[in-house]
C-alpha cells in the first residue's frame, strides 16, 4: 500500500470538511421553504440539472461574469478555480492509471509524485507529468496575481478591498502556500527519482541530492498540514462560497425563488459570497460619501458571523446598485430585506384607525399618488390634467391623504405592520372593483406588484402615460428640448421598467444619454431605506449624482418619481420634472386652438 | 489729489448711500447699476418697518442726493467681472465696456429666497400662494386681493421660508421676515379690520427697536393672531382658496384650515451678482455672500486691497443698518484714497 | 392587603433629576441630528397618522427627550414609516430613523433571523 | 436662616399681649386632645395671662366651607355668632386655636372691611337669627403667634432643650405652617407667606435647626376636598408624600406644625404611605414624629409626654424623647386620667410602633 504518515493531516483534514459541509447543506436544504421544495422536487432529474451542470462549469470555474468585468481578476480566479479543479482531475486519472484500477487509495492522487517513484519512464507518464507540471504553473500564476491584488488592488480593477477577518487570513495563508509547498515538496522527489517534467524537474535539478534527501519528507508534512489548516478552515472562512455557489446554481436553475422570508436558499446566497468587494465599488455611500465598511459583502459578512448590528444592517439605499453588480448573482438587495425582518409582538393591530377611510364610488381605474406624491402637488395636478384630457373617470385612492402602501415598513423590517397596511389598502382596492391601479410613486408601484396579491393590473404613471398614447387618447407636442431622464431605483432596477418612460419622453423632446443610465443609474440619495446616514450625507449622495446627470446641461431633468425629484429640486436651478409634469405641459389640445396657441407659449416659457 | 475714484456695484441702498458720502469728500464715484431704475430692493417695498415710514421718501431721499457733479451713473449696466489689474480696479460689464477706478466697493445687495424650490407650499402652483414682495407690490396699490379680486376673509403669513431650512441649504436667519410679517400682516388689518390676520412662525424673532412693540400692538390693536407652527403642507379648494396644514405646537394638536390667501415671507439670499463678483475675487463666504475680513472693525474690508464690501451682499441686514453700513464704508475708501 | 379605595397618584410631573434621559443621548449617538429640532411642528402638520389619530411625532420625539416612555411605544405604532416628515423638516432632522430607533428601543425589538 | 438679614423680618404682626378669647378646634380636640389643655395650661400657669375658654363656642364652618357644602353668607353669620360670644365675655383680642377658622375670619374680616353692605347683611343675619350683637376683633391671631411671642420667656422657664443629648448637636425640625396661616392673607403671618416665622422662631429659640428642604412650602395634602371625597384621597396622600420624600434626605428628627389638618395628615399619611408602599421616612421604619407647638413647648418644659397625648399620635415619639433626654415611663402609656389601663390600639402591618432601644 502507498502509505507514509504525512497523509494523516490531509486525510483527517478532507474528512472534517466533507462531514461539516454535509451538515451544513443537510440544515439548510431542510430550511427551504414548501415552494423551494416543491422546484426542488420537480425539476431535480430534468434537463434543467444538466443546464446546471454547464452553469457550475461556466461560473463557478470559468467566472465568466469576473471575466467580463475585468479579464485580469477573471483570469485570477480562473486559473485558481478551474487550474486547481483540473490538477484535481487529472492527477485523479493519472493516479488510477498507475494504480491501475479506479479505486486506489484516494491520497494518492494528492502526493502522487512521492508514491509513484519507480513509475515506468514512457509517454503516458510522461504526458501526465507535464500535464500536471503545467497546470501548476498555471495556478501559481494566479497565485501571483492574488498577491499582487492583495498588495495594489486598483490594477486588478478593484478601487477598494474587501477588509477580510481572521479565518479568512489563515485560509488565505493556507491556500497561498498550498501550491509553492506542492512545487517543493514535488521538486525534491523529482531531483531524487527524476520523475519530474519541466517544472518539478526543473526546480529539482536546482537541489542537491543531499539536499532533497534532508527536505522531502518535512516538506511534504508541511504541504499535507497546509492542506490540513485550509480544509478545516475553509467551511468559516470565505472559501465556503466554492461548495455553496455550486447548490446555490443548481438551486436556482431548479426554480427555487427567494421570497420575502429568509429560508434555505438565503443560507445558500449569504454564504455563497466570496467577499470579493466588487459591491463596495458600486456603492453610492464608498463612492459619494466616502463609508466603506456597510456595503452587503460587509453585511452579509457580519450576518454569518452573527455580529450584525443596526448600522450595517440599515445603512443602505437600497438601490440596488450592487445587486446588478454582484458576479455571483447574490439578490443583495432583497437578503437585506429578509434580514432586516425584526421580532414581532403576536396579537397587535396598528393601524385600526385606517378603518374609517370608505369608499363608496364604484370605479374602473384608481389613481393612487402615495405620500411622497403629497409633497409634490405639481405631480398631482399633472396628472389630473391627463385624465380630464383623455377623458378617463377615475377615483383618486388617498386625495385626502390614504393609507401608506407598506413599503416603507417592510424595508425596515416591520413585516407585520406592512401586512395590517396591505390589508387595509387591499380591502379598499377589491371594494372599488377597479381593474387598473395608477401608481405616482415608484416605491408603492413595487409594493403593490410585489407585497400585493391583487389581482387587477398594475401600472406606473409612466407606463399608462405610454398607453395612452399608443392607444391615440392623448396627444403630444413635440420641442426641441434635451432631457435628461434619471432612471428611479425603484422603478429600473426594482421593476425593469426602462422603456416606457424614454419613449413617451422621446415624443416630446431629445433624450440625452448620461454617464449612469438604466441598470447604472444612481440613486437620487432621498432614498427612505437608509435610517442611519443623516441628511448631509444624503445631500452628498445627490450632489454627486446631480452632478453627473446634469454634465450635459439639459433643459429638463426627468424622472418619474416624487422623492427623486424633491432631492434634485432643492439643489438644482435648473428644471427638475416629472415625466408627468411634462406630459401635462405638452399635451396638444385638438379642438381647442386658443388654448393651444397659449400652451404653445407656456412650452417656450418652459426654456426660460 | 482729489482726481482718484471708486467704482460701486449696485445702485440700492447701500451703493447710493456710500456714493453720496464718498462724492461729498471730492472723490470721482462710478455708480454702477444692471437695472434701469435706482434703488436696489428697496424700490419693492411701500412702507418700512417698524415706523411704517414712507420706503419712497427713503428712496427719493438717497437719489436726490445723487446729483453731484462727482458721480456718474450707469444703470441698464450688468458687471460681470471685477477684477485688480495694473493697479486699478476694473470693472467689466456684459458689453465688454470698462470701468477703471482706484478702489471698488460692492454694494451688490440680496435676491429673495425663489420659494417654488419649496413645492409643498404651492407656490407657482396655486394663484393664491403669493410671497411678501408680491403682498407689498399690492400693498403699493393699495388693494389686496385674492387672483380672483376678492377681498381675503383670512390671510396667513408663513414665516421661514427659504431661511433656516437644510433642505434648500440655508441654514441662517434672515433676520427681517419675522417683522416684516407684523408689519405686513398690520398693515392688512389696517385696510381690512374685518379680516383675520394669521402668521405661522418658527420663533419670533424681534430683537430690533420697537420690533417687540409692533408685535404687541398687532397683537393688541389689530388681533393677528400668531400660531407657532410651521405649515409643511398647501392645497388649493375648489373655491380657489388655499388650505394649510401645519401643526399648533403649543398645543400639540395638527392644525389646518383654510385661507384666502397665503403669504410666503421669503428669505434673503445673496444675489446672483453678488455671489459671482465674490468667488471671482476669492472674497465668497458661506451661502454665496461676500466675506469681510472680520466682523470687529473691518467688517467693510476685504482681504483683497481697495476692495469693500457693504449692505446686504454680506449678509441680512435691514434699511439702518444697511445706510450705517455704508457710511462705515464710506468712511474707509476715503481713508484709503488719501493713503494711496 | 388592605382595600384602601384609592391609589397614591403619580405626580404628572417631569422630573428631570430622576427621568432617565440617557436613553435621549444613546438615540442621539445613532441619530445625532434629532438634537437639532426646534419643535416647528412641520413634521406633525404634514402626518397622515397625526391627521387621524392624535399621533403627535414632534411630542413623542420630546417626550423620549425628557425621558417620559409611559404609553410612548403604543404611540409609535400608529406610525406609517412613511417618511413625509423627513422631507419638511427645516432643520434637517431624520425623523424616520428617530421613530425606528425608539421603536426597537421600547420594544426591545431584535432581529428575527439572526441570533445575535 | 434668621441669622443672615432677611427682608421678611419686616413682616411683622401685631400680637396682643393679654385677654385672649380662646376658640377650639373642631378636629384637634379629638385627634390630640393634649394640645389645647397644655395651650391653656402654659398661658395660664407660665406666661400668668387671662384666656376665656368659652363652654358656649362652635364650629367656624371651616371644612364645610372650604369642602363647598356651607355658603359663605352662612359661614359669616356663625362667625360673627362666635364674635358675639366674645363681645358677651368682654374681650377684644380673639384666639382661634385651628389655622382653618383662623383663615376663616381673616377672610370674612377682610370681607367685611372691603365690602360694608356685607357686614350689615351678616348683622342682619345674626339679629334675625339669634337676636346677638357683635363686634369685629380688635385683634385676632393664631395661639401659635402667642407661643412664637413669648417663646423667649418660655426658654428661660424651660427644663429642656432642643439638643441631641447623645452628640450635642441641635435636633433637626421641619416646620410646617398651615396655608390658611399666610397664604390667604400673607400680612397675618409673621414673616410672611414665603418665610413665616412663627414655628422656625420656636425651634431656633428653642436649641434646634431648622430644615430648609425644596418642598418645605407644599401643602400637606389635605386640601378638604381632595381628603373628603375618596376618589380625590390619593391626590391627597401624594401630596404628603412629595413632602416626605424631600425632606427625607435631611433626616429631620421631628415635624412642627401649627395647622390640625397638617398634624393630622403630616402624622396619619406616614402610616399610610408605609402600609401601601412600604415606605418609611426614618432608619428605624417608626416614621418621623409630628408634633403641635404645644406639645413640643409642653414636653419641653417638662410636661409627661403621655399627660400631652404624644401616645395618641400614629407614629410614636419616644425616640425623639430619648434624643431630648426626657424622661418617661412607658408603662404610664396607655393608662387614662382615671388610673386604669386603656389597652393597647391595634399594630399597623409596616409601620413600627414599638420603641426598642
Amino acid at each position: 500500500m502507498n502509505y507514509n504518515n504525512f497523509i494523516i493531516p490531509f486525510c483527517l483534514g478532507a474528512s472534517l470538511l466533507l462531514i461539516i459541509i454535509i451538515y451544513k447543506f443537510a440544515k439548510w436544504l431542510s430550511k427551504l421553504d414548501k415552494k423551494q421544495k416543491y422546484f426542488v422536487k420537480r425539476n431535480f432529474f430534468s434537463k434543467k440539472s444538466i443546464a446546471a451542470i454547464n452553469e457550475v462549469f461556466r461560473e463557478a470555474l470559468i467566472h465568466r461574469n469576473i471575466y467580463r468585468k475585468n479579464p485580469l481578476l477573471g483570469y485570477m480566479h480562473m486559473s485558481l478555480a478551474f487550474g486547481w479543479f483540473l490538477l484535481i482531475v487529472v492527477g485523479k486519472i493519472e493516479a488510477s492509471f498507475y494504480a491501475g484500477s479506479f479505486f486506489e487509495e484516494p491520497w494518492l492522487a494528492i502526493f502522487f509524485k512521492f508514491f509513484a517513484r519507480e513509475q515506468a519512464n514512457f509517454w503516458v507518464a510522461n504526458f501526465f507529468s507535464f500535464t500536471m507540471d503545467l497546470l501548476l504553473l498555471i495556478v501559481l500564476s494566479g497565485l501571483a496575481l492574488a498577491i499582487i491584488k492583495r498588495l495594489k488592488s486598483k490594477i486588478l480593477g478593484i478601487k477598494k478591498a474587501t477588509k477580510h477577518v481572521i479565518y479568512d487570513k489563515i485560509a488565505l495563508t493556507a491556500l497561498w502556500l498550498i501550491f509553492p509547498l506542492r512545487l517543493l515538496a514535488e521538486s525534491s522527489t523529482a531531483a531524487l527519482v527524476q520523475n519530474g517534467s519541466f517544472l518539478t524537474g526543473g526546480i529539482g535539478e536546482l537541489f542537491s541530492l543531499q539536499f532533497a534527501q534532508n527536505v522531502e519528507l518535512p516538506l511534504y508534512w508541511a504541504y499535507s498540514s497546509v492542506l490540513f489548516v485550509f480544509f478545516v478552515s475553509l467551511p468559516f472562512s470565505r472559501y465556503m462560497h466554492i461548495p455553496s455557489e455550486v447548490v446555490l446554481i443548481f438551486l436556482r436553475k431548479w426554480g427555487a425563488k427567494a421570497g420575502e422570508q429568509y429560508s434555505g436558499l438565503s443560507d445558500f446566497e449569504i454564504n455563497s459570497c466570496s467577499r470579493c468587494g466588487i459591491c463596495i465599488d458600486a456603492c453610492q455611500l464608498s463612492f459619494s460619501a466616502n463609508i466603506n465598511n456597510v456595503q452587503s459583502v460587509y453585511f452579509i459578512r457580519d450576518t454569518r458571523y452573527k455580529k450584525l448590528n443596526d448600522n450595517i444592517a440599515n445603512n443602505c439605499l437600497m438601490c440596488g446598485r450592487c445587486t446588478e453588480a454582484c458576479p455571483v448573482g447574490l439578490e443583495l438587495t432583497l437578503i437585506r430585506q429578509q434580514l432586516r425582518t425584526k421580532t414581532e409582538i403576536a396579537g397587535k393591530h396598528y393601524y385600526d384607525y385606517c378603518e374609517n377611510k370608505n369608499n363608496k364610488n364604484k370605479t374602473d381605474i384608481i389613481y393612487f399618488a402615495g405620500c411622497m406624491t403629497q409633497l409634490t402637488p405639481n405631480i398631482i395636478i399633472a396628472m389630473k390634467n391627463i385624465f380630464s384630457a383623455a377623458k378617463v373617470k377615475y377615483w383618486f385612492m388617498d386625495e385626502d391623504k390614504g393609507i401608506c402602501c407598506g413599503r416603507p415598513m417592510r424595508q425596515q423590517g416591520f413585516v407585520q405592520q406592512s401586512k395590517d397596511l396591505i390589508s387595509k389598502n387591499t380591502k379598499l382596492i377589491s371594494k372599488s372593483g377597479a381593474k387598473l391601479l395608477i401608481c405616482s410613486c415608484p416605491i408603492c408601484y413595487k409594493s403593490f406588484k410585489e407585497e400585493y396579491s391583487l389581482d387587477i393590473e398594475i401600472m406606473h404613471h409612466s407606463e399608462y402615460i405610454k398607453m395612452l398614447i399608443d392607444e391615440n387618447k392623448i396627444k403630444l407636442n413635440k420641442s426641441e428640448l434635451n432631457i435628461v431622464f434619471h432612471d428611479p431605483c425603484e422603478l429600473g432596477r426594482g421593476l425593469n421598467i426602462y422603456k416606457p418612460p424614454r419613449q413617451v419622453l422621446s415624443k416630446i423632446g431629445k433624450i440625452i444619454d448620461t454617464e449612469f443610465s438604466e441598470k447604472d443609474s444612481l440613486c437620487c440619495g432621498g432614498s427612505l431605506a437608509n435610517t442611519v446616514i443623516e441628511l448631509e450625507t444624503q445631500l452628498e449622495i445627490r450632489n454627486k449624482a446631480l452632478e453627473i446627470l446634469t454634465k450635459s446641461k439639459p433643459d429638463i431633468l426627468a424622472t418619474a418619481c416624487p422623492l427623486c425629484k424633491k432631492s434634485f429640486t432643492h439643489a438644482y436651478k435648473g428644471k427638475v420634472m416629472d415625466i408627468a409634469e411634462i406630459v401635462s405641459k405638452f399635451l396638444y389640445l385638438q379642438n381647442n386652438s386658443k388654448k393651444q396657441e397659449i400652451k404653445e407659449k407656456e412650452i417656450f416659457s418652459i426654456l426660460k | 489729489m482729489k482726481n482718484k475714484s471708486v467704482i460701486i456695484i449696485g445702485a440700492g441702498v447701500a451703493g447710493i448711500e456710500a456714493a453720496n458720502n464718498i462724492a461729498e469728500n471730492g472723490y470721482n464715484v462710478t455708480l454702477i447699476e444692471k437695472e434701469n431704475l435706482l434703488g436696489g430692493n428697496l424700490k419693492n417695498y411701500a412702507k418700512l418697518f417698524p415706523d411704517f415710514y414712507e420706503a419712497g421718501e427713503v428712496k427719493n431721499n438717497l437719489i436726490n442726493k445723487l446729483n453731484s457733479e462727482n458721480i456718474n451713473v450707469y444703470n441698464n449696466n450688468e458687471i460681470t467681472e471685477l477684477f485688480f489689474e495694473n493697479n486699478k480696479w476694473q470693472a467689466v460689464n456684459s458689453q465688454n465696456q470698462k470701468f477703471l477706478a482706484d478702489a471698488a466697493l460692492l454694494t451688490t445687495g440680496f435676491t429673495v429666497f425663489d420659494a417654488k424650490r419649496k413645492e409643498e407650499l404651492g407656490y407657482g402652483i396655486y394663484d393664491n400662494v403669493i410671497t411678501s414682495l408680491e403682498f407689498e407690490n399690492m400693498y403699493k396699490t393699495g388693494k389686496i386681493t385674492t387672483k380672483q379680486g376678492n377681498i381675503p376673509e383670512r390671510i396667513a403669513f408663513l414665516n421661514c421660508v427659504g431661511s433656516r431650512d437644510e433642505k434648500v441649504g440655508n441654514h441662517y436667519c434672515s433676520r427681517v421676515c419675522c417683522i416684516n410679517a407684523v408689519k405686513q400682516a398690520s398693515e392688512f388689518k389696517e385696510i381690512y379690520p374685518d379680516s383675520q390676520a394669521y402668521c405661522f412662525y418658527m420663533d419670533m424673532r424681534m430683537a430690533g427697536q420697537f420690533y417687540e412693540e409692533l408685535y404687541r400692538k398687532s397683537q393688541e390693536k389689530h388681533n393677528v393672531i400668531y400660531i407657532r407652527g410651521r405649515i409643511s403642507e398647501a392645497a388649493a379648494t375648489l373655491d380657489n382658496k388655499i388650505q394649510i396644514k401645519s401643526e399648533d405646537t403649543l398645543s400639540g394638536l395638527p392644525l389646518k384650515m383654510t385661507v384666502d390667501l397665503l403669504v410666503l415671507m421669503v428669505g434673503i439670499e445673496a444675489s446672483i451678482g453678488t455671489n459671482q463678483l465674490a468667488s471671482q475675487n476669492e472674497i465668497n463666504g458661506e451661502y454665496g455672500f461676500a466675506k469681510s475680513k472680520g466682523l470687529y472693525g473691518n467688517d467693510n474690508i476685504t482681504n483683497k486691497k481697495g476692495l469693500f464690501l457693504a449692505g446686504t451682499c454680506k449678509r441680512p441686514l435691514t434699511i439702518p443698518e444697511t445706510i450705517a453700513d455704508a457710511k462705515a464704508a464710506a468712511n474707509q475708501i476715503i481713508k484709503y484714497l488719501n493713503q494711496i | 392587603m388592605k382595600n384602601w379605595g384609592f391609589k397614591i397618584s403619580q405626580a404628572r410631573i417631569i422630573d428631570l433629576d430622576k427621568a432617565n434621559t440617557k436613553m435621549f443621548e444613546d438615540l442621539c449617538l445613532k441619530v445625532p441630528s434629532a438634537k437639532r429640532c426646534i419643535m416647528c411642528g412641520g413634521c406633525s402638520a404634514t402626518c397622515t397618522a397625526s391627521n387621524h389619530t392624535n399621533f403627535n411625532f414632534r411630542n413623542c420625539n420630546l417626550m423620549f427627550r425628557r425621558g417620559q416612555f409611559e404609553g410612548l411605544a403604543e404611540e409609535l405604532d400608529k406610525c406609517m414609516l412613511c417618511g413625509k416628515c423627513k422631507l419638511v423638516c427645516p432643520r434637517g432632522v431624520n425623523t424616520r430613523a428617530i421613530i425606528y430607533n425608539m421603536r426597537i428601543i421600547l420594544n426591545k425589538m431584535n432581529y428575527k433571523n439572526i441570533e445575535l | 436662616m434668621t441669622k443672615n438679614k432677611h427682608y421678611w423680618n419686616q413682616y411683622q404682626k401685631e400680637i396682643a399681649d393679654d385677654n385672649y378669647f380662646y376658640e377650639r378646634s373642631c378636629i384637634r380636640q379629638s385627634f390630640f386632645p393634649g394640645s389645647e389643655t397644655t395651650f391653656l395650661k402654659i398661658l395660664r400657669e407660665e406666661l400668668g395671662k387671662t384666656i376665656i375658654d368659652d363652654p358656649n363656642q362652635h364650629t367656624c364652618t371651616g371644612i364645610g366651607y372650604h369642602s363647598d357644602v356651607v355658603p359663605f353668607d352662612t359661614t359669616m353669620t356663625v362667625c360673627a355668632r362666635l364674635f358675639s360670644l366674645m363681645k358677651d365675655a368682654g374681650f377684644k383680642n380673639y384666639v382661634p386655636s385651628c389655622v382653618t377658622s383662623f383663615g376663616v375670619f381673616t377672610e370674612v374680616i377682610e370681607t367685611w372691611q372691603n365690602f360694608p353692605e356685607e357686614l350689615e347683611k351678616t348683622r342682619n343675619f345674626l339679629r334675625k337669627a339669634t337676636g346677638r350683637e357683635f363686634d369685629i376683633p380688635n385683634n385676632i391671631v393664631h395661639p401659635s403667634d402667642i407661643i412664637y411671642k413669648y417663646r423667649t420667656e418660655l426658654k428661660n422657664k424651660m427644663k429642656y432643650q432642643l439638643i441631641n443629648q447623645e452628640t450635642g448637636k441641635p435636633l433637626k425640625g421641619v416646620e410646617h405652617i398651615g396655608c390658611h396661616y399666610g397664604k390667604i392673607f400673607s400680612k397675618h403671618a409673621v414673616g410672611g407667606a414665603e418665610f413665616p416665622q412663627v414655628l422656625a422662631g420656636m425651634i431656633e429659640e428653642w436649641g434646634g435647626e431648622v430644615v430648609d428642604y425644596p418642598e418645605r412650602r407644599h401643602c400637606c395634602g389635605f386640601g378638604f376636598r381632595q381628603y373628603l371625597v375618596m376618589a380625590n384621597r390619593g391626590y391627597s396622600v401624594a401630596n404628603t408624600k412629595k413632602k416626605f420624600d424631600s425632606m427625607q434626605a435631611y433626616k429631620p428628627d421631628f415635624v412642627l406644625t401649627n395647622c390640625p389638618g397638617c398634624t393630622m395628615f403630616m402624622d396619619r399619611w406616614q402610616y399610610t404611605i408605609a402600609e401601601m408602599e412600604g415606605i418609611t421616612y426614618d432608619d428605624k421604619k417608626m416614621g418621623i414624629p409630628v408634633l403641635t407647638y404645644e406639645e413640643l413647648a409642653g414636653l419641653l418644659l417638662g410636661y409627661n409626654p403621655w399627660d400631652l397625648g404624644l401616645q395618641l399620635h400614629q407614629i410614636q415619639s419616644e425616640s425623639l424623647l430619648n434624643k431630648i433626654g426626657i424622661k418617661y415611663d412607658p408603662k404610664d402609656k396607655f393608662v387614662g386620667k382615671s388610673g386604669t389601663f386603656l389597652g393597647e390600639p391595634n399594630k399597623p402591618e409596616k409601620l413600627i410602633v414599638d420603641y426598642e432601644k
